[in-house]
């Protein structure tokens, strides 16, 4: 009787209406789609009072294209990133799929270039699992390690562009529905499919699981080992999408077509950016998404201003600092609220 | 039902096991003691499936079975609640009760089942206070416990239910919600292997105890037949003699140390007390009444934002723990894994953090041979890490710390929580011994008979509130009158 | 720098097949290119004396292009230039495009000049030249981030607005001209010729490169294997240093501590020669023929120690020529379909043409920018 | 005090363990690789070749003893690659305007600078609650961005003879200066690790809330650890600059080198554990994996390869080498399954 009563407030504060937690203002997912929202309108704002037009359907195609690429990566490195794990080797993976793309289709057909890449990357995931879970090695250093050795290969054997794509497999990456690049369609269903899996599979469970707290999961019953191994898995083979993407976009490989855009630490910040916490556990692809989406309306507005692209880089990365200690600060504010309302609790019984 | 035949262990090449046996009865509740570092949470792990034994059997229902994934012990029905919860604290309570086993439709786990099953199964708990779909985060240290149950529970169809010291994290109160549910299950059918380090509990709830001793079986007696001395003796291998060391008398009460006046903060309202050189004063109160604030407030962890506060005659309200060590405070946490020590730094350097961090005295290697000793620490030496220590010994490298740092005030919560009986022992005779020398010293305990027995002065809190106070040698409903106290208190006000 | 075109990719596949050992370099060793290149380094340019960023060579080959449909009503008054970068990720670059920016300030009829930066992305290039393409510019300029790669948005681009591609190439002739310098062989020849001359047949030769798998790398290097090959002189060394100053002073000195002596330095680009300068230096020994670039480091050097070097240039002066390439087109006169520029090499004789006080570190020599507006500030000298 | 006594054999493993703890496989790999590296080059310890190979080792090494700090608090730093570049960029840029700086100001001035970005890298992380990888990698963006918008893509001035020196002269003519400061920084790093501030590093790395509790400025332990990583960094910058002259790519990829040279050394990434002597000979072996690849000729471009190939093996023999031994001897039935 006594223990039921004196805990009520304890147990009751924090209990929300079904599914109304989720739509919270100080929830990342939500907080990074209304920052890019935010940064749209304020880049409206600033590029109007410019003289430029941001407004425009150029524009907004633009950067929904510029979206893509950077998207289907990160969408993969939420999955490794959830399960506590990260993915230095994606850059090299990049470049080695759109070769591989490109010079089987030079020679073959497009469902052979296809299946081709998408087997390259599952089996550098699978790699890259297998040494993180079974040697033990750090993910930071095994997939560093694995960049590393996918670098050599490529640079062994590849001397510039190879390859070429057919021009009905390019219309991946030029064609357009409207204003909307076909090719959004793809990150959208690559997005879809790993958002229900993460959310509404056992191994999307076991993956939270195994990022909040492994020991508790392999108690639990998770093959832990494994589904870190299948996240690294499903992560390549998202990368390995992009890279089909852009093999279709650059009509043909290109050895540094990855590296250069540095996708490794761009796709993490953008996951960061999302709300995913880096020690895995917490967030998905739904902020992830919108950490892109932030990150290519940043560069849109650059563009329209001519910024100086060093600056460029400064600003990103005053932006991805910024963003995450907003992140750190809701979790105080909702803290010290709840002592509020306990201490108005107490005013009550006093 | 279920037999563990001669099962062996070794860590290390260090053997922990040595040929244990043991056997349960359906609807059985059977209880395991034994000194820290007895074995006991080797043995049921090996039973869970966590550990693969070095040798011996285990047999349920007449099948031999050899684990090596505790998932295979639960599918064949055993199910084990940690001593550390294994609970995702960012996942809902449906999530941490299927994690590992979700029901899946259509290729997609069916959230829907999972949070249906949940709450049939909380309900069949009589919990009320648990919703599936609240985050385990939210829910307090008791409520989590529960959750972990209905884990259990939820795994298979369970034959076997390891307990592995499940009071220790709780109040009395929330003990007796705790037996009720284990009556309930044992009423099943259900086998329980009950581990526990208070006595009382064993001997209220179990129809067997088995004592283990340095990996060892000593005996396994029937509840009805025995006595708690007799079971004492077999843990300890001597007598203990006298549970509790003799209180001050009024002469070695000296002067205040530490008082409040009208202290508060946001979870505290109106604390007045003082505490005095020589003293041992106690602090009862049910789960959630404030006792590990008032302390963390004390010491400056969650300070005090309201009211007066001296120590040592000098006006000091700490803003922080480093200011309260600064003016002569320490502070034993409740948590000594997450809060008390480094667990992978020496015992050498743990016994001297407070001391360097705040006095900057590091290289006084000397004196914490002194301190070791005086604490009467068992160790392979200073320079063993602390994580491979007993809980016991744990904790006895934490109060070591705070003496490196010479306090005039101490204050312990929880300090015999998960302790064995020896030495449980040897912490009361160790804290009495520092109220001679001088020490202020407060306690809190959700053990009242460790704590009446310790206790020079007893206050009660209740709801961020100090209750009132009792003599040394008030009675347990006394407390828990003064510490229900707000049960009074109309229904309206309370909401 | 790494800039070189890709010179042969317009080319027949079939063609880069007839090198004759089955090593490595077959696979991109390209003889047509070859030959063609090794001949432009003698011909005599077209065009303006003193004025190499005017100058063309041999323009008939690729013939001139007709460019009235372009030419702006009214003149050119007014006009609207656009230009796609790759980036600025390298001094070359800078230097390039500063001179660039000041080729643009000359000209006052150009009313508006944009710029788009596609930081080494490929990806985010064929963005950039679609946006520009979409709005209302008079003339593109493209400076592909890979070649190839662009084909497909250049040619996208080509149908709304005149093109003009330089640095490196499109795999396409959509584009109204396509500006560079001769190209990697000539490039890779000229270093290599002048080891040849100046070391003994059988001497010690170090090369050093930048990094494998880049295409316009691998011409510079190819040309020079086969001239030591031809000449008999032997590699000791052929290292990659990533552009590393310190990889490449440790490597040379490697190379010294291993082979007693070292009679020559063969480099793909400038970034490093210094460095190997030093590596001799450090070690006590005689710095031996060695080759550069017209950064502005190494001809300091060069003058300070009294080397005995070379320096091909990739001339940064080819940023000025798509810019009046473009007025060019919008006024109608015509234009070659391959603007070639000369490509100087900087050697004893004309060091001072190419060397100037006060100039920045990482500057290069053969800019053409000396008359330009804000010369020597805005590049950094003084 | 009571001892309990385990067997004399226990004791004798436990106490070389432990004096080695998890840094143990690093001896081992370098010891491997200076013996392949003796075979390969007969001239390789002669003390000239030897000297230089340490002065060329000493920017990864001091940079390994900074990030150690940082890592076995429970951090990352990934600014120190863009430090050493801005470093040296900033001070031929310096040198621009002021040609004739004495080297010794501009060494310190450069020094400050890196401690600087090390106090924001420190109390964005702690204050702001931001993950130092995070924090980290966005000051690289920061660093590499501001240097280059600042000088206009490329540094303007040219590094006088004078402050080269430290990274490529000798002392008395056959000491490199570079190895002085390798040795110094050892010394400094070995004391700071038993100095108080050393041992409360530690413990915050392994539990930060019982160190709060035990009065360490938790905050301000970090914040330090970062501003040694920063000036550890600056100090390589200076070395770099010393022995190489401006590059604008000085300090490319030396984060992931730093750091994979203080994994390599056995430390936990994580916290906690492990030597900042281990880290350091992580960074001599990643240095002389590099110059046997180099000897060794390796095809050029298969390097990275190899690199990293043996780096992940490495890594995961020392992951191996404790646990896998520990739970081979305590569950010799592990591969075993059940029914
Ligand atoms: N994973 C392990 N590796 C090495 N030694 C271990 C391990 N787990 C337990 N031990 C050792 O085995 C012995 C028995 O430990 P166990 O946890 O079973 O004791 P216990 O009876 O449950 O003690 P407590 O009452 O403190 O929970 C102890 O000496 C402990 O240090
Ligand atoms: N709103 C809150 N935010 C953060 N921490 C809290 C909050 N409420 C309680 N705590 C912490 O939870 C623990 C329980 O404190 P509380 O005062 O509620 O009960 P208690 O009687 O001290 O608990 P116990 O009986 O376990 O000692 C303390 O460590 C306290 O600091
Ligand atoms: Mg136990
Ligand atoms: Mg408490």
């Amino acid at each position: 009787m006594t223990a039921v009563r004196t805990e009520a407030p304890v147990s009751a504060a924090p209990r929300r209406l079904p599914g109304a937690g989720r739509l919270k203002v100080t929830d990342p997912v939500v907080g990074v789609w209304l920052a890019a929202a935010a940064v749209t309108l304020i880049g409206w704002i600033v590029v109007t009072i410019d003289g430029g037009q941001f407004m425009t359907q150029s524009n907004f195609t633009g950067i929904l294209q510029n979206s893509v690429a950077l998207g289907l990566v990160a969408v993969g490195q939420s999955a490794v990133i959830l399960t506590g794990s990260l993915d230095l080797s994606v850059a090299y993976l990049i470049s080695l799929g759109t070769l591989v793309a490109a010079e089987t289709m030079e020679g073959g057909s497009v469902v052979t270039a296809v299946l081709a890449v998408l087997a390259l990357s599952a089996a550098v995931g699978l790699a890259n699992g297998l040494i993180v879970t079974g040697l033990k090695v750090n993910a930071f250093i095994a997939t560093l390690g694995m960049a590393f050795i996918l670098r050599g290969y490529i640079e062994d054997n590849y001397t510039g562009p190879a390859g070429d794509v057919p021009a009905s497999f390019q219309r991946l990456g030029y064609d357009r529905i409207g204003f909307i690049p076909i090719s959004v369609f793809l990150l959208i269903a690559v997005a879809a499919v790993l958002w229900l899996i993460t959310k509404r599979t056992r191994l999307g469970h076991h993956m939270y699981a195994t990022g909040g707290d492994e020991h508790a999961a392999r108690l639990s019953g998770v093959r832990t080992r494994r589904t870190v191994i299948y996240a690294h898995v499903l992560c390549a083979l998202c990368v390995g999408a992009a890279a089909l993407f852009l093999a279709s976009r650059l009509g043909a490989g290109a050895p540094w077509a990855g590296t250069e855009a540095r996708y490794d630490l761009d796709s993490i910040a953008a996951v960061v950016l999302g709300g995913t916490a880096l020690a895995g556990g917490r967030g998905g692809v739904a902020g992830t998404l919108g950490g892109v989406l932030l990150l290519s309306v940043l560069d849109s507005i650059f563009n329209q201003l001519s910024v100086d692209p060093f600056f460029k880089n400064v600003v990103r990365g005053v932006v991805i600092i910024a963003a995450v200690a907003l992140y750190a600060r809701p979790f105080r504010r909702r803290a010290k609220a709840r002592d509020e309302a306990r201490a108005k609790e107490k005013g009550a019984l006093a | 039902m279920l037999t563990m035949q001669d099962v062996s262990k070794s860590f290390l090449g260090v053997r922990v096991l040595h040929g244990v046996s043991l056997d349960l009865e359906p609807g059985e509740v059977h209880a395991l003691v034994g000194e820290n570092g007895a074995g006991k949470s080797t043995l049921m792990k090996v039973l869970a499936g966590e550990y693969a034994p070095d040798e011996g059997t285990i047999t349920l229902d007449g099948t031999v079975h050899a684990f090596s994934h505790p998932v295979q012990a639960q599918a064949a029905g055993i199910g084990l609640i940690h001593q550390e919860f294994a609970l995702l604290p960012h996942r809902t309570v449906a999530e941490n009760v299927f994690l590992g086993r979700e029901p899946v439709r259509r290729g997609f786990v069916d959230r829907r089942a999972m949070e249906r099953r949940t709450a049939e199964l909380l309900a069949e708990l009589d919990e009320t206070g648990i919703t599936p779909r609240t985050l385990v985060k939210d829910l307090s240290v008791a409520r989590q416990q529960t959750v972990e149950i209905v884990k259990a529970l939820a795994a298979s169809d369970v034959r076997v239910l390891v307990m592995d010291e499940p009071t220790a994290p709780l109040a009395d109160h929330e003990v007796e919600l705790l037996y009720a549910l284990i009556r309930r299950l044992a009423a099943r059918g259900i086998g329980i292997l009950y581990i526990s380090h208070r006595l009382r509990e064993v001997f209220d709830l179990s129809r067997r105890i088995t004592v283990l001793k340095d990996g060892r079986k000593v005996a396994t007696l029937t509840t009805a037949d025995t006595t708690a001395d007799e079971v004492v003796r077999a843990m300890v291998g001597r007598e203990l003699g006298s549970y509790y060391p003799p209180r001050a008398g009024p002469e070695e009460i000296g002067e205040p140390l530490l008082t409040t006046a009208g202290a508060g903060n946001e979870r505290l309202a109106g604390i007045d007390l003082t505490l005095r050189a020589g003293e041992v004063t106690g602090v009862a109160g049910l789960q959630g009444s404030g006792r590990t604030s008032l302390v963390r407030a004390l010491f400056g962890a969650a300070p005090f934002t309201r009211g007066h506060m001296t120590v040592t005659g000098r006006a000091l309200r700490p803003a922080s723990p480093r200011q309260a060590i600064r003016g002569g405070i320490a502070l034993v946490t409740e948590d000594r894994k997450g809060e008390g020590l480094a667990l992978r730094q020496s015992v050498r350097d743990n016994a001297l953090l407070v001391t360097r961090a705040v006095h900057g005295e590091g290289a006084q290697a000397g004196g914490v041979a002194g301190l070791l000793e005086r604490v009467n620490l068992r160790s392979r030496g200073h320079d063993q890490e602390v994580q491979y220590l007993s809980g016991g010994n744990q904790q006895k490298v934490v109060i070591a710390k705070w003496l490196a740092a010479g306090p005039r005030v101490l204050l312990f919560d929880e300090p015999t929580r998960g302790v064995d009986v020896g030495a449980k022992a040897a912490i009361h005779t160790l804290v009495r011994e520092l109220a001679r020398d001088g020490m202020a010293v407060l306690i809190v305990s959700s053990e009242l008979p460790e704590l009446i027995g310790m206790s020079d002065r007893i206050l009660v809190m209740s709801d961020g509130t100090l209750a009132g106070e009792l003599p040394a040698g008030a009675g347990e409903e006394d407390i828990m009158r003064l510490a229900t106290a707000s049960d009074a208190t109309p229904e309206g006000s309370a909401a | 720098s790494s800039d070189a075109p890709k010179d042969d990719l317009a080319d027949d596949p079939a063609a880069s097949e007839q090198a004759e050992d089955g090593d490595k370099r077959s696979e991109f060793f390209d003889q047509a290119d070859y030959d063609r290149q090794l001949e432009l380094t003698k011909a005599t340019p077209e065009g303006p004396e003193g004025k190499p960023w005017e100058q063309m060579l041999d323009p008939a080959s690729g013939g001139m292009v007709d460019t009235s449909e372009y030419a702006m009503e009214g003149g050119v008054e007014g006009a609207k230039l656009c230009f796609s970068n790759a980036g600025v990720f390298n001094p070359w670059r800078q230097v390039g495009l500063k001179t660039m920016k000041a080729e643009v300030a000359q000209h006052d009829e150009i009313a508006d000049f944009t710029v788009l930066d596609a930081q080494g992305k490929d990806d985010k290039q064929i963005s950039d030249i679609q946006e520009l393409s979409g709005q209302d510019c008079d003339a593109l300029i493209v400076s592909p981030n890979t070649t190839a790669t662009l084909t497909p948005a250049v040619e996208e681009a080509c149908g709304k607005i005149p093109v003009i591609v330089f640095d490196r190439g499109v795999e396409t002739d959509c584009a109204v001209t396509f500006i560079s310098p001769i190209g990697g062989y000539a490039y890779g020849a000229a270093a290599a010729d002048f080891l040849v001359d100046e070391v003994d047949k059988g001497g010690k030769i170090v090369a050093l490169r930048i990094s494998p798998g880049v295409d316009v790398l691998e011409t510079r290097w190819s040309a020079a294997e086969i001239a030591f090959e031809k000449a008999g002189l032997d590699v000791v060394e052929v290292k990659f240093t990533d552009g590393d100053p310190s990889k490449a002073k440790s490597i040379v000195s490697d190379a010294i501590a291993r082979h007693g002596r070292i009679d020559g330095v063969w480099m793909d680009s400038g970034a490093t020669s210094v460095a190997a300068v030093e590596a001799f230096e450090d070690a006590g020994e005689d710095i031996p023929p060695i080759t550069g670039e017209d950064q502005q480091d190494f001809l300091q050097a060069w003058k300070d120690k009294d080397l005995t070097a070379i320096a091909p240039a990739y001339p940064t002066f080819q940023w000025r020529t798509p810019v009046i390439a473009a007025l060019k087109i919008l006024k109608g006169e015509e234009v070659p379909k391959e603007w070639t520029l000369p490509q100087p090499v900087v050697t004893e004789e004309n060091f001072d043409e190419y060397y100037k006080e006060g100039m920045p570190p990482l500057h290069y020599g053969a800019c053409g920018c000396e008359e330009l507006p804000g010369y020597p500030g805005d590049w950094g000298g003084e | 005090m009571t001892t309990t006594t385990p067997s004399a054999t226990t004791t004798v493993f436990a106490g070389v363990g432990r004096r080695l703890g998890t840094g143990a496989p690093v001896y081992v790999l370098l010891a491997v690789l200076l013996a392949a590296l003796a075979i390969t080059d007969p001239g390789f310890y002669e003390p000239d070749s030897f000297l230089a190979f340490i002065k060329r080792a000493a920017p990864l090494v001091i940079l390994a003893a900074g990030q150690y700090m940082v890592i076995v608090s429970g951090g990352f730093d990934l600014s120190v690659g863009a430090v050493v570049t801005a470093g040296v960029v900033a001070g031929a840029e310096f040198y621009g305007s002021y040609p004739d700086a004495p080297w010794l100001l501009v060494t310190a001035g450069l020094l400050l600078a890196g401690a600087i970005v090390g106090l924001v890298n420190g109390l964005i992380s702690t204050v702001l609650l931001v993950p130092s990888f995070i924090t980290t990698l966005g000051m690289m963006l920061i660093l590499e961005g501001a240097v280059f918008y600042w000088t206009g893509g490329s540094p303007q001035g040219v590094l006088p003879e004078s402050f080269r020196s430290f990274g490529r002269g000798e002392a008395g003519g056959w000491l490199p200066w570079a190895v002085l400061a390798c040795l110094a920084v050892g010394a400094i790093a070995v004391w700071l690790m038993r100095s108080d501030f050393g041992r409360t590093l530690l413990a915050t790395g392994d539990n930060e809330r019982a160190a709060a509790l035990a009065g360490v400025r938790v905050p301000r332990v970090r914040t330090l650890a970062f501003v040694l990583s920063g000036t550890a960094a600056a100090l390589a910058a200076v070395l770099v600059a010393g022995f190489s002259g401006v590059s604008a790519q000085a300090g490319r990829g030396l984060e992931f080198e730093a750091i994979t040279a203080v994994v390599l050394g056995g430390v936990i990434l994580g916290g906690g554990r492990g030597s900042v002597v281990a880290a350091m000979a992580g960074a001599f072996s990643l240095q002389a994996l590099f110059t046997l690849l180099n000897l060794q000729g390796v095809s050029g471009a298969l390097e990275s390869t190899v690199q990293g190939f043996i780096v992940i093996a490495a890594v995961g023999l020392g992951a191996a080498d404790f646990s896998r031994l520990r739970r081979r001897r305590s569950q010799p039935s592990e591969g075993k399954s059940s029914s």
